[in-house]
């Protein structure tokens, strides 16, 4: 399954990039992170949610494919 | 909550008071309004040991947060007897002293946007997937956090 | 509770959008400040009986209303940690759509300034003797009460 | 005692002035009214509050003088 992982505010200083593709075999969002913390060290100190087409989802969540991103704190207005 | 589509929420850098007065006047051609109430977000110049913030740079998840938005308007829409209401917020740097969110609400009657107003802020600071890098005067910066 | 003079918060006419987005730019350099809250009168065309209010025409127990004004003023400062607070009252003719009634409070954090403008207005609207002439456009009249 | 009696809003429309000033005894404001009452035949349709030197007062207010105001409902913003 492709996903399409979209890294927002100070996500970015961890990754070093704003979004990617990755092809995962599927399973639950947590299996993603399991492969995202293997990635980018600096990520599990990090604080954030995390969306699936654009909405917020738990680690429990089946991936659906699409579209996540990683939201740290919201500091709108 | 409804079909209609996401609006752009989002403006590139500061809302002026020029654009705040002209929305303001657009209004008074409106004769069932009776009472107004708007919301400005100001950029703080902080103190955090010993640097002061100079600007904030606003990033935002745009479609979620424009889709966050959009259900924030139709909840408050159901929620109170309003006759309009718009939001826009900054994207990109907004200096010290100018403003980064301008929520305006209007109403036959003043109960009404009080609490419409408040409702539709305290949800966007909440709900909205916005990020803010404020940037101190010697150029380094920290990440904002709603509180 | 202040032997601070009271100011002339009343202005001959409507409050123009332009003096509300001149008086928002005016606070750009009071960087301290994170959420300003403002509320706006606005003169609604009410049917009554099947005729259109056109205008409301203000007249005031002056040296009193502004008395009044001015124990709200200190009274709010008292109670909400505010950085700046205006407020600016029609007298004589403000037709259907024009404002009326200009409260603008400033702070630091964005509970306070909500809190605070709800205070004020409705203590303007209970304590403050300022009379309203409702005028139809057959030019008869009624007398306006607050709810 | 000289008395500056203020008129105000619809009130106007019941005396035909806005102000007068009436020369009294002293006594309690009810003493006032009763003499604009006799003055005035449509005042007691009226509702008003008054103010002395610009003070909200009861009907069992001595009079002190200066400014008396009839004030009817308020109607600001």
């Amino acid at each position: 399954m492709h996903i399409r992982i979209k890294y927002l505010g100070q996500i970015v200083e961890v990754t070093g990039k704003e979004e990617e593709t990755l092809e995962v075999a599927g399973g639950q969002v947590s299996d993603l992170l399991d492969v995202l913390n293997s990635k980018y060290n600096q990520l599990k100190n990090k604080d954030f949610q995390i969306a699936q087409n654009q909405e917020l989802v738990s680690l429990e969540t089946e991936l659906t494919g699409f579209e996540i991103a990683l939201l740290p704190p919201f500091a709108g207005g | 909550m409804s079909d209609k589509k996401p609006k752009n929420v989002f403006r590139e850098g500061p809302i002026s008071s020029d654009f705040i007065g002209n929305s303001i006047y657009k209004h008074q051609s409106k004769t069932s309004i009776g009472a107004h109430n708007i919301f400005l977000g100001q950029v703080r110049a902080d103190d955090i040991d010993g640097k002061t913030v100079s600007a904030i740079e606003y990033t935002a998840y745009e479609d979620m947060a424009n889709q966050k938005f959009h259900e924030i308007r139709e909840s408050a829409f159901d929620k109170f007897d309003l006759t309009c209401m718009h939001i826009y917020h900054s994207l990109g740097s907004v200096k010290a002293g100018e403003i980064c969110l301008f929520v305006f609400v209007s109403s036959p009657r003043r109960k009404v946007v009080f609490e419409a107003l408040e409702y539709i802020v305290e949800a966007i600071k909440a709900d909205v997937p916005v990020f803010g890098k404020e940037i101190f005067e010697d150029e380094t910066h920290q990440w904002k956090v709603n509180s």
